[in-house]
């Protein structure tokens, strides 16, 4: 098995290793689910069925040594930054093979090694802290950059506004990447949200603003290789709205009811995998059966570490008391 | 008397006093088409209508401000806070506004706003969904706060933070919203804020809880090797001092059993008062059970070691009872300190 | 004295009283100055020099029962509403007589019969519980609506942010007037806010966002009274950015030396109270001797006033106590 | 021994720390160019350069939120709140965030992150700018919370935060920022976080104190009829139980001096530790003097009546030691309850 440094590597140089982590985001994501309805996964859990090329975009763009935050919903931005899925099954089941060793479960997932910033679960919240990583390399002088990623919804939040328009005076190298899969939990973006398209909300802080197709991971990289170039020459932030759909509910057990009739399919149309699948195909860079033999490759590993997971040891009670504090 | 989850019970609680008030307005994250992440208002938008009860975007600062402003204006606003530590993104309108009103207006001005907010841990939500925060709240003046223990408490508090003309903030532990009981509704079923209730009656100790470990309390004194009265607080601000006194002036020995990490949980709050004022009749240390001080950990085996268990309960008070001396906490036999 | 209720309709019918106001409004900051000078203010006091014409031209356009919130510079706001030089004096000097007993100074007056909410020391907090007196009228069908008053630099706060989000989505009545004078505390808007005009961000609202000219009453009155009937119509929210000026530093001791050459100078060229004087005199409004008699009309009002709050009871000790808890 | 201001000896603090390490930051509203509005930061941007010290938007939750991110990737930011009730608007970066970055990476990320905030009533700021507020940060595991009380312990344990791995709170009384003493500077007068200390020895009483109470304590114990331990805390999170049993051991009373109201406060995880831990050892109830349960009011002599002063102080602590049992406080004697 890769380490993540390999698996991020491996991503940046090569279309194909990008197919293929989609495609693994998304099988690990049905299996997660199945687990879940195994009675197997405590607690809750987001999946980001539908919005891999998002998240395989970003981390082909990003540097390892650029700081990400993300959500909740942070599965595939992690495993495409390179977390493996041992780490991350490891931590959705509680076992100390998990990125936090358990502690965590699916919403907390960490990989200082690949600039994975501890997740979060509070909406907005990694905003600012993106802000703050841009921050340091601000002061230090490195030109390394920091991208936020988050969802539409919380572009209504506070933090959102108070993290853009800080940024923006201070020209910090940070790419705000909203990931507008349509909904904040039950409720259709239209319902909370006054604009149509959310880019437009970066004039409040004389910054770039770019809607991006987010079902194409080539133009999620560009998109954000160029954004993170203008604020690596200090040209400051920029707000990308990456227009994306979720398939699954917002969490665990929801079914998405609400969802009027034909919308998901009309989105499976501009499905991220099967249409990057085919237009590498065509290129020729996926042989004939490349399709079938990545997704062989992807089952097998996933299934590997679930059964490595499943058989490992759990986190023990005592990791609890690790960690409270630094030394 | 009919029998219902505590979800139902606090739909059926809101619902009740919409009915009889127009101003009753509900407002939050996905309570009304959805009915509530957890079906705390189901039913709701199809009785009162989208006018009464709304989706908000989010944004709790904006929406609790907004309901500041609402119960200012003469409406009734009940607000649900998903998550309490979504109070962190919104605590200034509670505390600093909305609990300050009544005061800065002289008298002039009511802010009779109700606060929802789930809270615990024990169902998997990790470290940042599954504390209680009431510190958070609780060294406030110009606000109550309440803490439901059940379908009947969460029933009749919800009736009465409602009808006080004072921002009120209600706890709801989130892992007892499927639970089931016997539910007294309409008047009868109030709860007056401020009012504690014996939940057991014993002899050799007070055992004080809230939300929670009500259940755990009651569980342990049910099986213990020693009889207790079992209170459960209900409000916490203000907290009723009178039945919590009567009760330790005859037992002689007080005890609190929190879900909250022992550095500012309620417990030293009520220790505090009880070894201020009743320290002649104290025949043993105050003991206070509380989770350790760490942050709530995830995995079911962590999660249920954290909460205090009836049976760790049980054990202490029969430790203190036996000793007369105040028992290590089960972290630090283990040799863990955080 | 006439009640505040009095004195708001006498503004609200006549331009010669809303240039008597703003005289008032002047002189009695003048007069809150000397007493801090004095020593007789405890405390601080936030001045509203030079903002005159945005307070009378908010509240000649504002019905009584509408609803204002305003901040802690809001002296002005607050004698515009109707309050009297009593109340304030009262309040600020703690006093019995105070709007509030005196029992909260400066930063906190309150008087529901003229619509003044209690007013707001915390930044931005009072803009999201002015969507809310809104929503107490949309709920209740009544067409009054709401007024939120707040300055430049709380447009940086997420306050402002989801009060203006929220107040769209829902079509609240409420209007947004954003006082800009310049500075918030000791920084020129430039340093904190990347936008020239605060009015653009209407936009991310997708609502009208509109400049004013914050020196003259009249303009002020006309864009609020338009903005007000947008909001009684159903037509939702509306920023309102008033251009103006703070003649004083931001609080009691601040002389502003970090303001540039020159700077106050050519703003006091655009004086409200100059050129609306000059321009009642020209239609006739005021008669020739009208400017001096004005003056002196406020003055002996003023003077009486503070002879009266200084010879008045202090708040007594045990006015702490009442109040805390609705009965 | 340089004699300043608490004012300057936060700023001179700063200023060392800064000059030791260049990953050190100051950040807040007007605290570069106008150096602080209680002049807190004098002549940071002149030394360091705008790059290091900034002024910020008027966004605690995101100036607050950067200084977490920016602690978690290397820098030791020093954040200004400028009075601590600003931390509503911003509490879930500290308390959701930050103070669980730790945990939630394994321990792969720390957060070096200072935040200094003015509190306390004194200078008629009025009910949304004087309380002290402890209370919002207390409970929360991975925080550590230290109080200064004059210039000597502002400078010993502002230095000792920003060195500190860990995200710090550090309370400063704003009425003290103008009082002077010496102080000893550099690297002998940094305070280690956790640690109390004995501000004046008696044998009557232990009397509690924490920030602006100290120098009342301390008052009150030199005019007194008795003697007694004054322990100045420093810090409340985590406290010095060590130097806070050994005293009680020895004097068997315990006396808590507080700012904040009753409910809530801080003195509550003090006695009750102490009612637990010490209980044979006490010879007397525990008496906790606080403010009473209202918002902070305005006006010079309401404010100064609100706080314990040390006249009161005295007469609390005589009246202790005369009756054994604990006095009613001043409020309850004239009759008034919030
Ligand atoms: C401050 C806060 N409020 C509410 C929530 C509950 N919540 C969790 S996810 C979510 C929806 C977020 O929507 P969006 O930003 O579009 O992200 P998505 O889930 O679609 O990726 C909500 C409301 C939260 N976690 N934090
Ligand atoms: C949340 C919050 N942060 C900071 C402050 C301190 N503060 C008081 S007034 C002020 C400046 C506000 O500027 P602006 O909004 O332009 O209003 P102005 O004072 O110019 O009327 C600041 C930073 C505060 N009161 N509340
Ligand atoms: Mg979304
Ligand atoms: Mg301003």
């Amino acid at each position: 098995m890769n380490t993540p440094l390999e698996r991020r590597e491996a991503l940046q140089q090569d279309r194909q290793v990008r197919y293929e982590r989609m495609v693994e985001i998304r099988a690990l994501e049905n299996k997660v689910q199945d687990l879940f309805d195994e009675g197997l996964v405590h607690g809750t859990t987001h999946l980001c069925l539908g919005q891999e090329a998002v998240a395989v975009g970003v981390a082909a763009a990003a540097r390892v040594t650029d700081q990400v935050t993300c959500t909740y919903r942070g599965h595939g931005v992690a495993l495409a930054l390179g977390l493996t899925p041992v780490q991350l099954l490891g931590e959705i089941l509680g076992r100390e093979a998990g990125s936090i060793g358990g502690i965590g479960g699916s919403m907390h997932l960490c990989d200082p090694e690949i600039g994975l910033m501890p997740t979060f679960a509070i909406v907005g919240a990694g905003i600012p802290v993106a802000a703050g990583a841009a921050l340091t390399a601000q002061v230090r002088g490195t030109d390394d950059a920091a991208i936020a990623v988050f969802g539409d919804g919380s572009t209504n939040i506070g933090a959102f506004h108070e993290a853009l328009n800080l940024a923006a005076i201070w020209k910090l190298p940070v790419v705000f990447v909203c990931e507008n899969n349509q909904y904040g939990e039950y409720s259709r973006i239209d319902l909370t949200t006054p604009v149509e398209d959310i880019a437009c909300r970066a004039e409040s802080y004389a910054i770039g603003g770019t809607i991006v197709d987010g079902q194409d991971p080539d133009a999620v990289a560009e998109a954000v290789s160029s954004a993170l170039d203008h604020a690596r020459s200090g040209g400051g932030p920029t707000l990308l709205e990456l227009k994306t759909y979720r398939y699954a509910g917002h969490s665990r057990a929801d079914t998405a009811p609400y969802r009027p009739d034909g919308e998901f399919e009309s989105w499976y149309e501009k499905d991220p995998i099967v249409n990057f699948g085919r237009q590498l195909l065509d290129e020729g860079v996926l042989g004939e059966n490349g399709i079938d033999e990545v997704q062989a490759t992807v089952n097998a590993r996933i299934d590997a570490a679930v059964e490595l997971v499943l058989d490992s040891a759990p986190t023990p009670v005592d990791a609890m008391f690790a960690h409270v504090l630094a030394p | 008397m009919p029998r219902m989850r505590m979800n139902q019970a606090i739909s059926a609680a809101i619902a009740d006093e919409m009915r009889a008030n127009p101003d009753v307005i509900v407002l939050g994250e996905d309570v009304a088409v959805a009915e509530g992440p957890f079906k705390t208002s189901a039913g709701l938008l199809e009785e009162f209508g989208p006018l009464r009860v709304r989706d908000t975007p989010i944004s709790e600062m904006g929406f609790l401000g907004a309901a500041v402003g609402a119960a200012a204006t003469g409406l009734r606003p009940v607000v649900e806070i998903m998550f309490v530590e979504f109070l962190g993104v919104a605590l200034d309108q509670l505390s600093t506004e909305g609990a300050k009103f009544h005061y800065l207006s002289g008298g002039q001005v009511t802010v009779p706003l109700t606060v929802r907010a789930s809270v615990g841990a024990g169902l998997g939500f990790g470290t940042q969904h599954s504390q209680t925060l009431e510190s958070w709240v609780v060294g406030t003046p110009g606000l109550k706060l309440a803490v439901a223990s059940g379908p009947a408490t969460a029933y009749g508090l919800m009736r009465a933070a409602i009808r006080d003309d004072n921002p009120v903030v209600v706890l709801e532990p989130r892992r007892l919203y499927a639970q089931r009981e016997e539910v007294t509704t309409g008047e009868a079923g109030i709860i007056a804020l401020g009012q504690a209730r014996q939940a057991a009656s014993g002899d050799d100790a007070t055992v004080v809880a809230l939300g929670s470990t009500v259940g755990t309390a009651t569980e342990a004194a049910a099986d213990g090797s020693w009889s207790a009265d079992v209170i459960d607080l209900q409000s916490l601000q203000p907290w009723d001092q009178d039945l919590v006194y009567a009760s330790v002036a005859r037992t002689g020995r007080l005890v609190t059993v929190e879900e909250n990490p022992l550095s500012g949980g309620w417990g030293a709050d009520v220790v505090a008062a009880v070894a201020a004022d009743l320290f002649g009749e104290l025949k043993a240390p105050p003991l206070r059970i509380t989770a350790p001080d760490v942050p709530v950990p995830f995995g079911k085996e962590l999660e249920e070691r954290y909460m205090p268990s009836s049976a760790y309960v049980g054990e202490q008070i029969t430790e203190l009872l036996d000793t007369g001396r105040v028992p290590p906490p089960w972290w630090q036999r283990e040799e863990n300190t955080p």
